[in-house]
């Protein structure tokens, strides 16, 4: 392997040697003086920061996705098949790096806690000089960096994050999300759920008792009590439990004939075993099979519970089977590399990446303002979910979304779901005042370059 | 000087010296070189280094002198930030209101969690102080989600508007100290080092300072002997006609007032509060800082939480690639070898190397790195006098 | 009228009678001594003295005051010091410090806020320190942890610890069990001398007839929870009620 | 009224685990005074020798199937169990579907050799050293484990079902005559589990010559030790014994719950709450106390008390814990004196 500087101002320092150049800055943030904006790039190089769990129950969500971005840095480098830049609509991406600057990275861990990924961001924004911010799994972490970024002046790149807060009350102008969210998971599961289980259901929910479990339940009951379900009862359950045997059982009381779990992660695999194990799917209510819903699926929470996703629907904002080009371009390029195909964490953050390093090439500049400009209502094709905008509005990614359901015969442990149905953007937009989304308060501010 | 006798002076002074040169001492390595990876010397890590700091010793004023083991004690921290940024969101984006308000209700609330733990002690008290610490956290993530923004916690918003600052439309909020932005700094560039001099530091460390002054009169005064005499022997204290309980009470409510000193200047530094801050992983760990540096002593747990927190954010941040470049001048083979060997530990293992960690010291440090410190003064001094007479009999600390 | 006067004290721990009906009156200046064989009640009764129990009935007076109800440090801030069967020091800290606790608990009573004055600021304090353990010969052991100390230094440091704080009354609890004889005697000139030295009223429970009879001016005999006699050294000696009780016990 | 019945169940299956973990800690700390952070470790690791075990069973060679391929268009590489080959597919699964039950036996022997290295390399120094000393190094001890497993098994958690034939629900109702009330069967397996362990510890402790020392020991260590009894030998069985109650219930419990790295530390903290309103060195205590803090969380997760008091769910226990060391000052049944300095 050959040596490199890892540090983008070490070029620059080496020219210095032997004199002592104090430079003051001012502001809040860390900007070289002539650029204009925090941390712009000299020299040949541009650093980006991959913020993922690396401990913590999802690291292993983490690990995929960082395995995304080495797999966007090779491409965007020229090495590779390229991955999705040959799909890609948007055609500047040549391989030779970002403006001509070759991508380096660096990586930190954020623990899924907000303070040690914020922690960690700084730490790339001030010691590393990363230009950008991308990763991440959860929405607390995901709101906490933005502002962060919003504050530092560089761009931040959601990775997986759901929660509808992350464009909506908490949206900021520095922060972009590619991943769907509550509402659109809501929007997308009703109608398919009507068709299969019928328009006269009565819900259970049990929600997860914190914001993205608020924004869930609240989405999903509004689609589905507008394909007339009732919702007979919503339990609220502690983040930290892992033993839902005393929520589940109340459910067996009630005349409710859909079980909705807004649970993720450890979660979601333990009340829906837990439910599995208490019958619910063998149980018939008024004349009816009893079922039960995952909003927000992942690969690792399928794996998680096993056979017990067997047949169950959720949503999920993409699937490596899907038959387009670009997907079918990423997975191939993904496998091959790591012998697995990508999950949608990986997919999100791959695609985050070249969309920002596309925006940079189309703005010419590496200016989070100019970068953000390019990103918004941009349309683009060729990532996987069919043609897609990035509404400037909110910073929010509409493109189709998949309602899955959980696999009878997988052929491998990574082949756990199937796609019933892609749900088109159209059925999934909503006003950016949407009350869902923060409402009319809501605003992204203005955008933040730093210097 | 400063109504120290001689020993802690020089203590105190070395302690200012070495974290107002901090962003020197941290930074030892050029940028450019493979070992800039483990340079500490950016504003936020020292801000965190000298928070920490600030968060340990005030637990050591407890934990250290008393013995009482409070394994809730990030609820202060947190209560304290809670405090902090509504402060700021609603009065001024100036800190010291905010960190004033930090110290007040941690303060408070120690007071009351105190009162009612303190009637207990041992492990029943820990039990006692840990059950009010989850409380908190689990509320503050849940139910509590209007007052603590739940998982989200808080930020300043653009829609904030501090009825003391005069802010654009649409701008949002920064802390400053009357002007002064926490951001802000200075970069000094000396061959192939770079410098930074951050005033949010700088501020914090002379808060620091304040607090470790403030905590070797405490140590030092006849209040803090009355603390030691609690945890060496309670009972004879009572029949010596002092009343242990307020005693107890009152080293409670400034170890809390500390959290809430750090709490608050966190949020200074970084506006952001959430609620995983007073999970009861984060109350361990500020008893493995104090344990881990040297408890009851003056300088231990800042050394603590220093060691913690460089691991925390400089090992995590190691990865495969980084050591690859490391061992670039190897052969291939050999090459692989040794990042196939170091890979567990560094990045995504660095809990493991913590673990270790924790292990080796207590095992082989029972006093903490002062301990260590102190073994390694012995020795050289032991070198120095191999041909005088053997030193006299520890004199008592 | 005595310093300390009990009247009526009775107290139960369940089916157990430990105390029936106990009288007692300590003169001021005297050393008085409390005798019985184990289980006569001896410990309960201190116990009750010092606010650790609290009597069933009755009432203990100290100096014109009630101790009932009061707690261990009210109590010992009226005037009574308590020497426990082993020393009770802080093992933690010096020699020294162990003094001065004391000296900071007579001057600044049971609690005050004095976190932000220094020890060593304290010349006065140190010097009555230093000048008690000057009295108890250990003035070069100062600066010594004092849980590394003999036990009979243990011994000596925790009468220092109760005397610097000149109390009106001084409660010994088995002040010399588990010694050796030579042990035992310097404990009892250490008594003598401190008595000599000042005036103060000792209440002495023993179970070592050597001691009591070296040291005691009057001695109250307990049994069964109950006062048998009160007399003078002498008169006791040759009480045969006494011999009874403790040949009683010595047959089991 | 059925569905206090049911919770109770609920709660007397969730007070299962606590008072298993409780109990191996109270062992622990009841004879060796050690308070033992790497407990829920021990659980966790006794969880994952159902995984290791499940591994073993079905561990395979590829076979190369044309007529499917895989998700890069090659020919789809299936994994064949080395079990199937020998006693063929169906027989191969059922064997695997067993693999919890069989795990037991597996990891007894396991759960032995890590208790006696454990305390013999590492516990057995730390007698005389203070208690905070002990809290640090097996909380050290603790993350490590966890760190090797998932460093082993990733952070993901892993099913592990129980047999097809325990998977269905058991018509509990009917057999008090009430509707609607059927539980799992492997919970209520996982109760009867529990009061047989926790029946052969107290049989064992109370029958024995062996046990009778030990509860002197935890009672008066001093005299026992002057009356010349090999009392290490003693402890580092004790160990063990507490290490396996502790893997047992980590194996039995991995169909309830997918076990993952983390298990440990989610039941550490609340096995020490469970043991502190036991009281400290109670072994019934502890029992007691698992399975009240049990019933009352299962109780405070019902939706009309949570409607009645917001978040009560989320703080039961620690206020449960809160109310009863302020009442009784000992926990339910600690004795005085015990780790109260």
């Amino acid at each position: 392997m050959s040596k490199s500087d890892l540090s983008r101002r070490g070029v620059l320092k080496a020219g210095a040697a032997g004199l002592a150049t104090p430079t003051i800055f001012t502001g809040a943030a860390w900007a070289a003086s002539h650029a204009g904006f925090t941390n712009a790039p000299e020299g040949d190089t541009v650093t980006l920061g991959f913020n993922v769990p690396q401990t913590g129950p999802y690291a292993d969500e983490g690990a995929d996705e960082l395995r995304a971005y080495e797999l966007a840095v090779e491409h965007l480098n020229g090495g590779g098949d390229g991955g999705m830049i040959p799909t890609f609509s948007s055609k500047t991406l040549e391989g030779n790096g970002i403006l001509g600057k070759k991508v380096e990275y660096v990586t930190g861990d954020t623990q899924t806690k907000s303070d040690a990924a914020r922690a960690s961001a700084k730490s790339m924004i001030e010691k590393d000089g990363a230009i950008m911010i991308t990763g991440g799994s959860s929405s607390g972490v995901a709101v906490a960096v933005q502002a962060l970024c919003q504050e530092a002046g560089v761009i931040f790149m959601a990775g997986l994050t759901h929660s509808n807060d992350t464009t909506g009350k908490d949206r900021k102008a520095n922060g972009f999300r590619h991943f769907f969210n509550s509402y659109m998971s809501g929007a997308a599961l009703a109608p398919v759920l009507s068709n299969a289980y019928g328009a006269d259901r009565k819900a259970y929910h049990l929600t997860a008792d914190y914001n993205w479990g608020y924004t869930t339940e609240e989405a999903v009951k509004q689609a589905t009590e507008a394909m007339g379900w009732e919702t007979v009862n919503a339990v609220k359950t502690p983040l930290t439990q892992t033993d839902f045997s005393s929520y589940i059982a109340p459910v067996l009381q009630t005349d409710a004939d859909v079980l909705v779990l807004n649970h993720y992660g450890g979660n979601m695999v333990n009340s829906l075993t837990n439910a599995v194990q208490f019958g619910l799917r063998d149980k018939l209510v008024n004349g009816k099979q009893f079922e039960i819903v995952v909003p927000l699926y992942s690969r690792l929470m399928a794996r998680g519970a096993g056979a017990n996703v067997k047949g169950i629907f959720g949503s999920t904002n993409w699937h490596w089977s899907l038959p387009d080009a670009g997907s079918q371009a990423f997975t191939r390029s993904f496998g091959t590399k790591y012998g697995f195909p990508p999950s949608q964490a990986a997919h999100t953050c791959y695609v985050q990446t070249l969309l920002y390093a596309d925006a940079v090439n189309r703005a010419g500049s590496f200016n989070p303002c100019a970068v953000a400009e390019a990103l918004e209502d941009f349309e683009f094709d060729g990532l996987g979910n069919g043609p897609t905008l990035y509404r400037g509005a909110d910073h929010q990614c509409f493109k189709d979304v998949l309602v899955v359901k959980g696999k009878e015969n997988p052929t491998s442990e990574f082949d756990l779901l199937e796609i019933v149905e892609v749900t088109p953007v159209a059925q999934v937009t909503y006003p950016p005042d949407h009350p869902q989304m923060g409402g009319a308060e809501a605003s992204l501010g203005s955008c933040n370059p730093g210097a | 000087m400063f109504g120290l006798n001689s020993k802690d002076t020089s203590l105190l002074l070395v302690v200012a010296v070495l974290t107002l040169l901090a962003p020197f001492i941290l930074n030892p390595f050029p940028e450019n070189s493979d070992l800039a990876q483990f340079n500490a010397g950016y504003p936020d890590l020292m801000q965190r280094f000298v928070i920490f700091g600030i968060f340990a010793i005030g637990f050591n004023i407890l934990f250290g002198l008393t013995g009482y083991l409070s394994f809730g004690h990030a609820a202060f921290l947190g209560v304290g930030s809670y405090a902090a940024i509504w402060m700021m969101k609603l009065l001024t984006l100036n800190v010291i209101p905010a960190i004033f308000m930090g110290i007040v209700v941690a303060g408070l609330f120690a007071l009351v969690v105190g009162f009612v733990s303190l009637r207990r002690s041992g492990i029943y008290f820990s039990i006692l102080t840990l059950a009010f610490a989850q409380m908190s956290y689990a509320l503050a993530y849940s139910v509590l989600t209007p007052i603590t923004g739940g998982e989200t916690g808080l930020q300043i918003k653009p829609i904030d508007r501090p009825l003391l600052s005069n802010l654009e439309p649409g701008e949002i909020g920064r802390a400053n100290l009357f002007g002064i932005e926490m951001g802000n700094s200075y970069l000094l560039n000396v061959g192939g080092w770079q410098f930074t001099f951050n005033a949010g530091y700088y501020i914090a460390a002379v808060v620091m300072l304040i607090a470790f002054y403030i905590s070797i009169r405490i140590f030092r005064s006849p209040f803090g002997m009355m603390l030691r005499a609690v945890k060496s022997n309670q009972n004879r204290l009572n029949y010596t006609g002092l009343n242990s309980k307020p005693y107890t009470l009152a080293a409670f409510v400034i170890s809390g007032m500390y959290a809430g000193l750090a709490g608050g200047l966190m949020v200074a530094m970084d506006t952001q509060v959430g609620p995983e801050r007073m999970f009861w992983t984060a109350s361990g760990e500020v008893v493995l800082m104090a344990i881990l540096g040297g408890v009851g002593t003056l300088i231990g747990p800042v050394l603590g939480a220093g060691m913690i927190k460089y691991m925390e954010n400089i090992l995590s941040k190691i990865n495969d690639a980084i050591l690859h470049q490391w061992f670039a001048f190897m052969p291939d083979g050999l090459e692989n070898f040794k990042v196939a060997i170091i890979h567990p530990f560094i990045g995504k293992g660095w809990h493991l190397t913590l673990g270790i960690v924790f292990m080796l010291v207590v095992i082989f440090l029972p006093g903490g790195l002062v301990e260590g410190g102190q073994r390694i003064g012995r020795l050289f001094r032991r070198k120095k006098r191999k041909d005088k007479p053997s030193p006299d009999a520890t004199p008592a600390e | 009228m005595g310093i300390l006067e009990v009247k009526g004290v009775n107290k139960r721990f369940g089916g157990l009678q430990a105390l029936g009906d106990v009288n007692l009156s300590v003169a001021e200046n005297t050393v008085h001594a409390i005798i019985g064989p184990n289980g006569a009640g001896k410990s309960t009764l201190l116990n009750c003295l010092v606010g650790k129990l609290i009597p069933d009935t009755g009432s203990v007076m100290f100096d014109g005051q009630s101790v009932l109800g009061r707690k261990p440090h009210e109590i010992n801030q009226m005037g009574i010091s308590r020497v426990f069967q082993t020393p009770e020091i802080f093992g933690d800290l010096t020699v020294l410090e162990n003094i001065l606790i004391p000296c900071f608990g007579k001057r600044d009573g049971a609690f005050r806020m004095h976190a932000f004055e220094q020890v060593f600021h304290e010349k006065s304090l140190i010097e009555k320190a230093e000048a008690i353990l000057e009295d108890v010969n250990m003035a070069d052991k100062k600066d010594f942890h004092s849980a590394s100390l003999s036990r009979g230094d243990k011994r000596r440091l925790e009468m220092a610890m109760c005397l610097v704080q000149e109390p009106k009354l001084l409660l010994l609890d088995e002040p010399t069990a588990g010694m050796a004889r030579a042990d035992t005697n310097n404990t009892i000139d250490l008594l003598k001398e401190i008595k000599s030295k000042r005036d103060i009223t000792m209440c002495i429970i023993e179970h070592d007839m050597h001691v009591v009879f070296s040291l005691a001016e009057r001695i109250t005999v307990l049994a069964q929870g109950t006062p048998l006699v009160e007399d003078t050294p002498e008169n006791i000696k040759g009480n045969p009620k006494v011999q009874e009780a403790y040949l009683g016990e010595s047959q089991h | 009224m059925e569905a206090i019945v049911l919770q109770v169940l609920n709660g007397l299956d969730k007070g299962s685990a606590y008072a298993l973990i409780a109990l191996g800690l109270t062992l622990i700390f009841g004879t060796l005074g050690v308070v033992n952070f790497a407990h829920g470790a021990l659980f966790m690791i006794g969880a994952f020798c159902a995984v290791t075990l499940q591994r073993l069973l079905s561990l395979s060679h590829e076979v190369v199937d044309e007529t499917r391929t895989d998700f890069l268009g090659n020919p789809l590489k299936v994994d064949v169990p080395y079990l199937a080959d020998w006693f063929g597919v169906d027989a191969a699964q059922s064997i695997i579907n067993w693999s919890v039950p069989l795990a037991i036996l597996f990891s007894i022997p396991i759960m032995i050799v890590v208790g006696i290295a454990m305390e013999r390399g590492l516990i057995k120094h730390f007698y005389k050293r203070p208690h905070a000393d002990q809290i640090l190094v097996t909380f050290g001890l603790a993350i490590v484990l966890q760190e090797i497993i998932k460093a082993i098994y990733g952070a993901n958690p892993i099913p592990t079902p129980a047999p097809p034939a325990f998977t269905g629900s058991f018509d509990f109702g009917a057999l008090i005559g009430m509707e609607n009330i059927i539980y799992p069967y492997w919970r209520l397996i996982y109760f009867g589990f529990a009061m047989v362990i926790i029946a052969g510890v107290f049989a064992f402790l109370q029958f024995t010559t062996f046990g009778m020392v030990v509860r002197a020991g935890m009672a008066d260590r001093e005299t026992v030790g002057m009356l010349g009894i090999n009392i290490d030998k003693r402890f580092t069985i004790m160990f063990a014994i507490a290490a396996c109650v502790a893997g047992l219930a980590g194996v039995m419990y991995t169909p309830i719950n997918s076990p993952n790295y983390h298990m440990g530390m989610d039941f550490l903290v609340l096995s020490f709450v469970v043991v502190v309103v036991g009281g400290m060195g109670s072994l019934p205590g502890a029992v007691l106390a698992g399975f009240l803090l049990g019933i009352l969380e299962s109780f405070a997760s019902m939706g009309q008390v949570i409607d009645l008091l917001p978040g009560i769910n989320q703080i039961i226990i620690y206020l449960v814990a809160i109310v009863i060391l302020l009442t009784r000052p000992r926990g339910l049944m600690g004795r005085k004196g015990v780790m109260e300095e």
